[in-house]
This record gives structure tokens, C-alpha cells and sequence, in this order.
């Protein structure tokens, strides 16, 4: 099993879920990041500009048996891509075991 | 006129005036309430915009537009009085408006009026519309339209003196289509003209819901539009006379109480589920039907104005999402067409009630929805054509407050940077 | 009398009813601020709920109910004057109330002080108080309970005219024991018979924090209640009349700003930190302690009064929390002790003092706790064992907004989906 | 004068100290929306803080140091007319000034301007000051220089006799000088003593943003405090007076809106995109420099006056970050800089326009300089050597709530641990 | 040494904290995070009426010694089950090293 | 690859971020968590005073190659301690992969 950890635009979000969806990768948890990274964004308050490398993001992580693993990725990087500086980035690592609290059920029941 | 008497009118009015300055922050609020996060900065800064230009837009020439003293003899469309303002010799005597208030306190009631027209639009467009564009429409309608359609009833111009039959003039009391559905039209012409928002419609068409961020902010507003109604109304009254004003803020109240309460049992029943926004809208509802004739009703009649008015609102609601039309705030609903039954209402309850009137009361309908219609989407298509009207999607998706503002309406709260 | 006077009391009382409704905002605000974030729209929707049900349960019956003409000769306990309302013949008049105000001035400003006392037991119930059962209530007790004990006292009943040695009759200004320990009654009921919030005591019944979650909603809506004071003291003197209505808005001022003084002094002693909320329910504590006797107090006294009751307030929520209740906003503490100690006050301080009122006061008290326990009980148990008073567990802990409403109160704010 | 008059002037002043009294949930909105979350609950504690102590210090000797009856021959510089309040033997008759009102709606007034400029203060010294300091300065300040500078002018003291050339004394309506600017010297004192926040300025001494976190409620906040200056200076005609206040409501708000706009302007150009809370500012800016003229001014005038005001906050703000000096919510370009911009331009616009009075303008300007800025340093400095004006490091880096209150503002909001 | 990672429902936390102290586990990190699973949730707003599968839940992250690792799980998926669907999930997975800040500390010494 | 977490004081992040800053290590993804630990933190609300050990901190995922792997951890233990309890810790585990998502590369070119 693999862990797939993606940091994406919030802005794509719907339309990644959309495309998980259809390669039938139905199970994800998520939350809102601040990530430092190459893009800036500028920003104004009180006559002051300022510009920031601390971007929202969206968090996502995803745990697939090992065979699921390249389509996730593909699906990944090709539906959270602008082609722009910031779209993120994927890590993945790997998962000793995994466990479904409902039943105790481990290993593949356990993802999914 | 005694002295005392005077003042006294002139207070209320003066109060009246502070009132509907209020409910400025009653629709800020509702309209922030309803939408997205994102989009807050923006949001705030149109309405602070309308009232800041709207009252210099009546100062500069809208006042005078509005009741430019058409001639007795001639049924008035348009006549222009003249820019700035200048108290008239008498106007700070008994002798102007019956001693019901001063020329000043007309011209400060009267401008808070002025800008509501703009703030229902506002509410109708948020979360896609270009801030510049948006800025030109309001100056546009804000400083001609509204005058205009105004002058036609409250400055003496032919709606005032439509008579037919039994009926002596269109009558509408404290605005429910001079004010309420002025800004409905342009509302309804400005939703269609610059399509619903990203992801208000699934590929099927089916509405999908979009949550405000903030019901708290959502619900005061409510309460502080309705709150703002003592002044719209009661002031409307133009003196503190006991009897007339004491009438009004009761119709008034029942009204929207009863708007609110059949909105939630409508709603309750027609999805089994209590809804505090439709509850919300319903309040609304019952106070803009209960506008056009506050001061000709029973408390009985006004009960029943707002009872149909809280069921209009809730089926309108879904009306608008039938017509794939996207209103955030329930805009369109709630001043376009409870305005129009709250119109009609005073030919079918209350004093003046009656066929002849009746008609009377749809022909003044007609001439604002006419009106507002056409100038409005002259002055809307013009915009979309030029400047444009809507956002980029970029911007729609990652919000205007970051993209028109640079700033984050809450940005220590989400980001905890600092 | 002259148009003026009586046109400028007129005014006086309809800004006062304004002002009255606008206390349904700050106790909405203090609810939400100090609750829960998951229980939000369920306290917006209950509170807008009270204000439109209670405002028509008046119009309906109340009104009729409270101020039903007792004959002079009888000491009234109960009576009726039918449905619906209707203005006398000389409602408009300066005859009418002396020309304090005209009778539909007189309803609304009535009207608007009926929904408190439900308003007051939704603070205290809050957060797991099944929304059908406590709308029931609402019904009862606004429409029945709340009227009838009026009556006895502003509506010319037996408490009145209940003599006694010097005193000639019970003596409650605004409302201390009529309107806050009505409501305050039916609060200590309820949460005896609804429990304490899941958590609110650990296994060794010590009581837990739960802190609310939007402090400056909370203290906003403080201060708007104590805006609301104004027209809720300086209303009751009925009329403009200048010395009485500014001695009442004095006393009202300061006795609140005594009230939050010494609260937050004694909880500074007593936790060794500056606490706002105990600021904030001292500053209430206040403002419900003078109310019986606002009109009777020199400035030094008032300033007396509010001190004791900011001690009361910081010692009566502790003692809620001894007694295992749980009262997340603090209205038993606010509401019925402190008005019990502003209703004695009258017979200790100002213009009426002596033992003998002291006595007539504790038998006032006494005659409300007797009517409003057992009337309260009576409707609040029937509810608990037929509809149900509380809800699940489940519920509870996953907030009542999205069970019963299907709806969070900041969507957009939290899950950020759109 | 008739009773209907007196009654009029009465309840117009009783509203306008309402209004006045709400300026303070104006303040706090403002100051928490444009400070950081951590800090929320801080500011709110010092601001109800400020209301009460405000009001008990106006009741205990302020009014009586304020107003102490110089001799007509003396030019008072200071009198204390002893503890305590009470009403002369004619106060509550039309006898009493003019019957404009009533000695204790005098009182109230006048005492809810007093914490006005401690809440000045308090909003530039967010986020860094102690509490217990901020509460001692505020004894002192509130308790003795704000009443001394104020009978210097509206006590009759030996401003409001200054007379030079045509100019026949100081003038300053509703307090320019006499509320705003001797809020704003304490404030840039206090700035200046304390230093600025942590992170305010880069190494280089390049000011950074520090957004705050609640921008609808600081929107919300200048709304109601545009609304509280209706009765701010309408409530300083000192009657009801139609011509005289319904003049300076129209001055009022037309400044405010003109102050709105050109800051609003001047931002767009400097800095290339739309800051509201430099829009939000200049309506401020408007509205302070109208306050010492508003009923000598034509609605040009007024338009002329907010319009300059817009810019000098833009300029201001920018300027105050020049010098290093850290004021979060804008206090000192918005009530000293356009509160002396108002005072002169009594001097260049309106009815009393002159070199000769543009003089005596400076003049006071220059009194109430000196001793706010003597008085208020040895305040501030002594509070500094001995209890300490500003908290650790450690507290302002984790925010005063947590260290001071032992609370936080939202906590269920952000932890959700229940 | 193990990171344990949990994703539970909210209303179950304060019976997991009490738990895991029960068992000497006293050392971890949660969140709140939108999980996308099998549980769905109905939603109304103005009318319309929407069911989501997206959900809020608590995030746990422990990271214990591997003699800890068993009864961690064990009390997790005993403590925080209701038996309905949307229970949640835990994943385990290797950590390489641990350190703790205050003092530099690094191994077992960096985890509790 | 090695992703190194820390869970660090709200109070120490600009610190942390500008010294990350001056090794070159431009790239990190952060949010607020709730620690449970050592330290415990005093509050008050109406009269009830309470303890809790449920504090707020900031949790920091940086991904970088093996080499950085050091300096960073240094890094961090240096600026991020304050040496009271309750500083917080540092986890480091094993990347199967990264990839950039706006150009697909995967390897080191995706970690910054
Ligand atoms: N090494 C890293 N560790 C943790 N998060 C990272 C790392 N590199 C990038 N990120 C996350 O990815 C986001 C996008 O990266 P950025 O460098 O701005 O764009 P791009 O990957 O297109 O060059 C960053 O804001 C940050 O949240
Ligand atoms: N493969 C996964 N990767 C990440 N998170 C998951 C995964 N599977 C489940 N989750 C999380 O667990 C939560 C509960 O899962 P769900 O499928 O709804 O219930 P159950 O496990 O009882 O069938 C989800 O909302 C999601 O947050
Ligand atoms: N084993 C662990 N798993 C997850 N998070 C931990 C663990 N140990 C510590 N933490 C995090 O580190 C923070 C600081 O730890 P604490 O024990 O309070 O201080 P110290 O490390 O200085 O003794 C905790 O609040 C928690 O967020």
C-alpha cells in the first residue's frame, strides 16, 4: 500500500476529485495548507504592498493498494496543472498496514 | 404650526433618516452572510461604495431629478431642476411639507433612499462581478434611473395622477416598486446578462447549493434591515403624525413576522427541513410587500399581506433556479416580485382596495418594469461590451478579494501568518 | 394637550419599540457568541422563531390577555378580551394613555417585550433542546403564561393593587420580576429538566469550560441589549415626559456600567484574571436589577444597585454551576436573580423604600415564582413526555445545526469545498 | 417655551446619546476587525472596560470639572464644582438650557462622549499595551484631561472667550479638537512610547502588512459609527432645532461620504487597487473633519471638507508608517490629523470663515496640544516606570488573550475541541 | 518507531483522548480535515438539497515505539467505532527517526 | 527522499522559516494542529478555571533530499526551541517519490 500525499490549488480541487472519481479512486481526506514554495502573491492592506510565498493550498492524502498507484499519479499531475509556478506537488511513501476502525478489518479492506 | 409640533415631526423624520442610513449594514451584512468567503472584501466594498456615491450622486443631481416640481397641469415624465442643493426660502419653516420636516431632512431621507436601488442589484451579482463595471452601473442607475422612476410618483409626474375609474392615482406608499422593484428589474436583467456562477449548475442543469459563510452575519442583517424598516416606513409618512406612523410600524411588523413565519412552514413542508435562510427571506418578503401600502391596511390585512408574501418568496427562491438564473441572496425574490404583490396587494386589501385600482396599481407596474428593463440592460449590455461584467474564471475561482483587493477578509483568521 | 406633546411622546415611544426589537439582535449575538459553533443556526433559527411567533401570539390573544380592563372594583387574576386587535375609539387621541402614546404604539411596544421572555430560556436550554418541543413552549408560555402574570400588574390585577401597611401596591417599573424572572423561571425549570450539556460536568460532577465560540458576537450583542435598555427602561415611563424618561436613561446607564465594574472586580478577585464574559453578564446584571425601579432612583442609588448585582451575577454562576445545572449563557443568573434582587431593590432604595413595600415586593416576587414555576413545569414536563425536550446524544455531539437543519452556520468558512 | 417643544428637544437629545452610546460597538467592531485574532479578546475587554469606567468617572467629578460654571468675568482654565451629580432646582424645567433639554439628559450626553477619547487610544495601542496600564491611563485621562480641555470651551472656560479680531472665540461644534485630537495626542504619545509591534517594521525599517482578521466587522464597525455621528453632532446642536440639526446631518454625511470617496480615489492611484480599509478610513477621515463645523457649513462646503479629509487619511496613514510609528488601526491620521484639519477649517470655509478666526483656531489647536501632549506623556511615562505599559515578548508573540484573559475569542472556532 | 495515523469522526475524539491516556499514550498531534468515503451526509440550503460525501473528521497523528503499536491500534478501532459506516480509517507507517526539540534528543527520547 | 515533520510553537515560525530560508531550504507546507503533550496551558472561561494539555501548534511537512537531511533537523532543533517543555517534535521518514505536478518531472527536480 501507498501513501500518496498531494499539495494542490484549492482552485482545482473539484475537478481532481471529479477525476479520481472516474478511476474509481472514491476514498481521500483533505485539508487547507499554507505552502512556501516558488509562486508569489501579491497582496495590499493599508497602502502597503507586500507580496508573500505563503499560499493557500489544499492538502490531499490518499492511500492506494500498490496497483492503483500510477494511475493516481497520472490522474494527479495531469487534472491539478496549470502549467503555471505553484501547481504543487505529489510525495508518496509507503504504508506498513492499513485498518478499517468500522470492523478492525486490515490490509486491502482496509483503504477502501 | 406650533413650534413643538414641527420639531417633533421633524425628529422622527430625522431618526426615520438614521434608520434607513442603517439598513445599509443590514444588507452588507445579509449579502456577506449568503456568499462565499472569498469574495467578502469585495462585497463590502461595493456596498460602501453605493453609499457613499449614491448619497453624492442625490446631492449632485438626483434630488432635483426626482422632484424637479413638475407643473400641476402636466402629467411629468422627466424634468431636471438643476445640480447641487439649496435650500428653498421656506424650507426650513412649517410652511414646507405641511411643517413635517425641514428641506434638509427631505433631501437626507429621501438620498438614503436613493441608494438602495443599487445595493438589491449588488446582492444579485455577487461573487462574479467586475468591480469596475459593477462601479458604472451603479453611478448609471443609481443617479438616473432611479430619479426618474421616482419622479414619476413621489415627484408629482404622471404615475401620481393615473387616474381610471373609482381610482385617483397609482399609489405606492414607501417604494415597493419605486424602490424595491427599480432595483429587481436591474437585479433580474443583471443575472441573466452575466449567467449564474462557476458550479451553480451541474451538467444536467440541476441547481446545486453553494452555502454562505457566515448565517450569524446573514441573520443580523436580517434583523437590522426589518429594523431599518421603521424608518422606511414610518418616515415614509413624511410627519410624525401619532396615528398615521404608530399605524404603519404595526402593519409593518405583522407583516414581516407573518412573512417570516409562513416562509418556514412553506419551506418546512415543501423540504422537510428547517431552513433559516428561507425563514430570513420571508421576513424580507413580508416587509417589501407590506411597503406599497403600509398606511391603508388592518393589522388583519397586513397579516395576510405577509403570509402570502413568505410563500412567494420560498416558491420564487426556486423559480429563479428553474430559470437557471443564479441570485445569491434571493434578490430577485424578495424585492422584485414581492414588490410587485405588495403593488398589487393595495388594489386587492385595505383601503383603496378595488378593481379600478387595481389596474391602476399594474399599469404603474408595468411603467417601471418598462422603464428599469429597457435602461437598465442599455446601461448593463453597454458594460458587458466595453468594460466587461464578469470576473475571469481564474479570478471567480480563486476569488475576488485576492484578485480585485489583494486582501483576505479574514486573513489572520485563515492563515494564522502573523 | 397640544399636538405637539403628544406627537413628540408618540415619537419617544415608537423609537423606544424600535429599540426593544432590536434586544432580539444582542440576545441572539450573546447566545450565538456564547455557544457552540455547531449549534449556531440552531439559536439563530430559535430566536428569529420568537420574535415573529411572539409578535403575532400577541396580536392574536396577548395583547387582549394582559391588558383585558380588570374592572376597578375587582383585583383581577385573570380575563380575556378576545381575539385579534382593534384600536378603541379614542386610540388616536391625546385622551388615550394621557396622550403618552396612541393604543397601536401602545400594542407594538408591548409586543415587543412578550418575545423576551422566551428569548431568555433559549439561552439557557441551549445547545440540546429539541427545536419542535421548545417551539411548543414558546407558544404556551409567550402566548398564555407571560400575558397572564402581566396582567396582574401592568395590566391593573391584583398585584397593583396589592396594599400593605404604607405601600400601596406592587411596584415593578419595566419589568424586573414581569417580564426577566417570568422568563428566568421557566430557564431554571427547563435546564433542571432538561440536564447539562454532555460534558458540561466530569464524572466527579466538577463543572467543565465550554467555551463559546465567537466572543465578539457575544460582546456586541451586550452592547446592543444595553442600547435595547434605553427604550426598555425609557419606554415604560410611557410618555416623553423630560425629567422622567432622562432620569430613567441615567439610572439605566449607570447601574450597567456599575453592574460590569463590580463584576469584573469581584472576578478578578475571585479567578484571578480579567474575564469578559463575566464583564459582559455584569453589565446585564445591571441593567435587569434597575429595571423595577428606574424611575425611583437617584444616580447614587442605582450605582448601588448595579454593584450588588455584578457581585450577584459573578456568585450566581458559580452557584448555577454548584447545583450541577448548566446554563451556557448565564440566565438564570442574569435574568431571574438579578431580578429578584432589582425587584427588592424597590422596597431597599429610592423613592419607595420602607418595609412594608419590601414585603408587598417579596410577595410579588413570590406570586410570579408560584404561577411561573408550576405553569412552566407543567408545559416544559408535558413536552418531555410526549414530543421530547431533548435531543439525542447523537445529535448533541454532532451539533443540532446539521440534524435539525441540514445546514452549517459558517459552511464555506470550515470545510472551504466551493 | 410649550411643553411640546420642550418635549421634542428632549427625546431628539435622549436619541442622539443613544446613538452616541452605540459608537463604542462602532470602536470595537473597528478595532477588533483590524487586529489580529490573538488579541480579540483583549481589545474587547478594554473597550467595555472604557464604556463603564468611562461613565462612572463622568458621574463621580468629570461632568463637574467639565462643566463647573466659570465666572462670566474670569477666562476659566480651570474650576472642579465638587463629587457627584445632582440636578440643580430648575434642570429639569425649559428653563434649563433653552429648554434645548433636561440637566441629566445633559449629563448622559456629555458623559457618553467622555470615553470617546480614551477608545481612541486604545485602538493605536492594540495588540502591545498592558492592561492594567491601559486601565490607569484611562482613569487619568478620562477622569481629568479630557474634562479640563473640554471647560476650556463648552464649560465656558477661556477658549470659548478667545476673541481676536473679528473672531470672537475658539469654535469647535461638536469636538474636533475637543474629543478627537485629544484622543489623537494621547494616542501618538502612546505609539510613540511603546514602540510598534513585532514584525510591524523589517530590519531595514520597511513597515510591513499586518492584516487584521475581521474585515465585515470592521466594515460593520464604521457603518454604526457613521450612525452614531447622526447623534454625535446632531445631538450638539444642544436641541432639536429643525433648521439647526437636520443642516448638520446633511454636512454630516455628505463629508463622510466625500471623505469615503476621495480616500478611496487616492488609494486606487497610489497604490493601484482597491483597499477598503483605507475606504473605510475616509469616511472616518469625513466624518471627524466635519465634526468642528458641521452647522457652519453649506452642503458644499461639507463636500469640499470630507473630500480633503479622504486624502489627508491616505497620506496620513502612510506618513505615521514613515516615522516608524505603528498605529494598527489608522487612530492618529483619522482623529488628530482630521481632527485639526476640521478645527482649521472652521477658519476657511462657512460662515465663520476668516484669517482672523483661522488664528484662533490654531491658537486652540495649540492649547489643547500642549496639554495633551504634557499631560498625556507624564501619564504614559510614569505608567511605563513603574507598572509597565507593554507586555513580554513572549505575550505579544502568543497573543494577550492567552496571557491576559486566559480565553480565547473563537475558541471552539479554531480548536473544535468540543 | 511507528506513525500511526487515524482518521476518526469528530464526536468520538474525547473518548479516543481518554483511552489512548488509559493505555500511556499521551503524546499526540490531531486536526480537522473534510474526508471523502463511503458515509454521505444530507444538506439543505434555500431549497435545495444536497447530499455530500465529503465530511468533516479529526486527523490523529501518534507516533509510538513498536511495542506501543499494537495496543494503540487495538484501542483505536475498539474506542472509536459506532459500527456505521464512516467510521474511519488508520494507517500505519516507518518513521526513521524522531527528535525532540527542547532538548536535541533524539530515538525513543524524541517521542514521548 | 526524507519528509521531515515538525511540530513546532506558533511563536517560532517566522524564526524557523527565515533560518530554513538561509540553507536553502525554500519549500515546506504548514498548518495549525492541536499537540497533546507535556506542557499544559492555564485558561479561564466564566469562573471555571481549567488546564489543558490540547495546545495550539504549527505542523510543518518539508520534503527534502537525503543531503539536506541534516541541516535541516539542525536547523530546527536550534531555532524552533525556546528549551521550556512543550517545544515540540520532529519526525523523519522515508519518500518512495516525488513528483512536481505542473511539469510531471519526478525525482529531486520534484521536491523544489
Ligand atoms: N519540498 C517540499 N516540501 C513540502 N511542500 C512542498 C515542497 N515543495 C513544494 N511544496 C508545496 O507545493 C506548493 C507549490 O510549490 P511551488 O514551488 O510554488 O510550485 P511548483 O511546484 O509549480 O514550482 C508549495 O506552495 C508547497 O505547499
Ligand atoms: N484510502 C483512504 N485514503 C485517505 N483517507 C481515507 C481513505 N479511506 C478512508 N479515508 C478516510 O476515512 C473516512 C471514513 O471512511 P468511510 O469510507 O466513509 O467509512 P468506513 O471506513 O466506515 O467505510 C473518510 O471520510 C476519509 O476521511
Ligand atoms: N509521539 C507524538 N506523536 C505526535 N505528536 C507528538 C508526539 N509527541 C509530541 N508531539 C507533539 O509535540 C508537541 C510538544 O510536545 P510536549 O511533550 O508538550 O513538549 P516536549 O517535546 O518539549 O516535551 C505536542 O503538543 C504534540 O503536538
Amino acid at each position: 500500500m501507498k501513501k500518496v500525499e498531494a499539495i494542490i490549488r484549492k482552485s482545482k480541487f473539484d475537478e481532481v476529485k471529479k477525476a479520481l472519481h472516474a478511476i474509481e479512486v472514491n476514498f481521500l481526506s483533505y485539508w487547507d495548507v499554507t505552502g512556501v514554495g516558488n509562486e508569489k502573491q501579491g497582496h495590499v492592506y493599508r497602502g502597503i504592498s507586500y507580496s508573500t510565498t505563503d499560499i493557500q493550498r489544499r492538502y490531499l492524502v490518499i492511500v492506494v493498494s500498490d496497483d492503483f498507484l500510477e494511475r493516481t499519479i497520472e490522474t494527479l499531475t495531469k487534472t491539478a496543472s496549470t502549467g503555471n509556478v505553484g501547481d504543487g506537488k505529489i510525495f508518496v511513501s509507503e504504508i506498513t498496514e492499513a485498518y478499517r476502525i468500522r470492523t478492525g478489518e486490515s490490509g486491502h479492506a482496509g483503504i477502501n | 404650526m406650533e413650534a413643538g409640533l414641527f420639531t417633533a415631526n421633524n425628529v422622527w423624520m430625522m431618526m426615520c433618516t438614521a434608520l434607513v442610513f442603517f439598513m445599509h449594514l443590514g444588507f452588507s451584512f445579509l449579502e456577506i452572510g449568503l456568499t462565499r468567503q472569498k469574495n467578502t472584501v469585495n462585497i463590502l466594498f461595493k456596498n460602501v461604495f453605493i453609499i457613499c456615491v449614491g448619497l453624492l450622486l442625490y446631492y449632485i443631481g438626483g434630488f432635483n431629478l426626482m422632484y424637479p416640481g413638475f407643473e400641476d397641469i402636466d402629467a411629468g415624465f422627466f424634468k431636471f431642476a438643476g445640480f447641487g442643493i439649496a435650500a428653498p426660502e421656506n424650507g426650513m419653516t412649517p410652511e414646507y411639507a405641511d411643517g413635517g420636516y425641514t428641506w434638509w431632512t427631505d433631501f437626507l431621507f429621501q438620498g438614503m433612499f436613493a441608494a438602495t436601488a443599487a445595493t438589491i442589484v449588488s446582492g444579485a451579482v455577487a461573487e462574479r462581478v467586475k468591480l469596475g463595471g459593477f462601479m458604472i452601473f451603479t453611478l448609471a442607475y443609481v443617479g438616473l434611473v432611479y430619479p426618474i422612476v421616482g419622479s414619476w410618483q413621489w415627484g408629482g409626474g404622471f404615475l401620481s395622477s393615473l387616474a381610471y375609474g373609482e381610482a385617483e392615482g397609482f399609489y405606492d406608499f414607501a417604494g415597493s416598486t419605486l424602490v424595491h422593484s427599480v432595483g429587481g428589474w436591474a437585479a433580474l436583467i443583471a443575472i441573466y446578462l452575466l449567467g449564474a456562477r462557476k458550479g451553480k449548475f451541474d451538467e444536467n442543469g440541476k441547481p446545486r447549493a453553494i452555502p454562505g459563510h457566515n448565517l450569524p452575519l446573514a441573520a443580523a442583517g436580517v434583523l437590522i434591515l426589518w429594523l431599518g424598516w421603521f424608518g422606511f416606513n414610518g418616515g415614509s409618512v413624511l410627519s410624525a403624525d401619532p396615528a398615521g406612523t404608530s399605524l404603519v410600524l404595526v402593519t409593518t411588523c405583522l407583516a414581516a413576522a407573518a412573512g417570516g413565519v409562513s416562509a418556514f412552514i412553506t419551506s418546512t413542508i415543501m423540504y422537510k427541513n428547517y431552513d433559516l435562510t428561507m425563514f430570513l427571506n420571508g421576513i424580507l418578503g413580508g416587509l417589501v410587500g407590506i411597503t406599497a401600502g403600509a398606511d391603508l391596511m388592518s393589522p388583519n390585512e397586513a397579516v395576510i399581506i405577509g403570509l402570502f408574501a413568505g410563500v412567494i418568496i420560498v416558491l420564487g427562491v426556486a423559480l429563479i433556479d428553474k430559470l437557471k438564473l443564479d441570485d445569491p441572496v434571493g434578490a430577485v425574490a424578495v424585492h422584485l416580485i414581492c414588490g410587485i404583490w405588495g403593488t398589487l396587494a393595495v388594489g386587492i386589501f385595505g383601503a383603496k382596495a378595488g378593481i379600478d385600482q387595481l389596474l391602476v396599481q399594474l399599469a404603474g407596474i408595468g411603467a417601471a418594469a418598462t422603464f428599469c428593463s429597457i435602461t437598465g440592460f442599455a446601461i448593463l449590455f453597454t458594460i458587458k461590451k466595453t468594460v466587461g461584467l464578469r470576473v475571469s474564471e481564474e479570478e471567480e475561482v480563486e476569488g475576488l478579494d485576492i484578485h480585485e483587493h489583494g486582501m483576505d477578509a479574514y486573513a489572520d483568521f485563515r492563515m494564522n501568518q502573523h
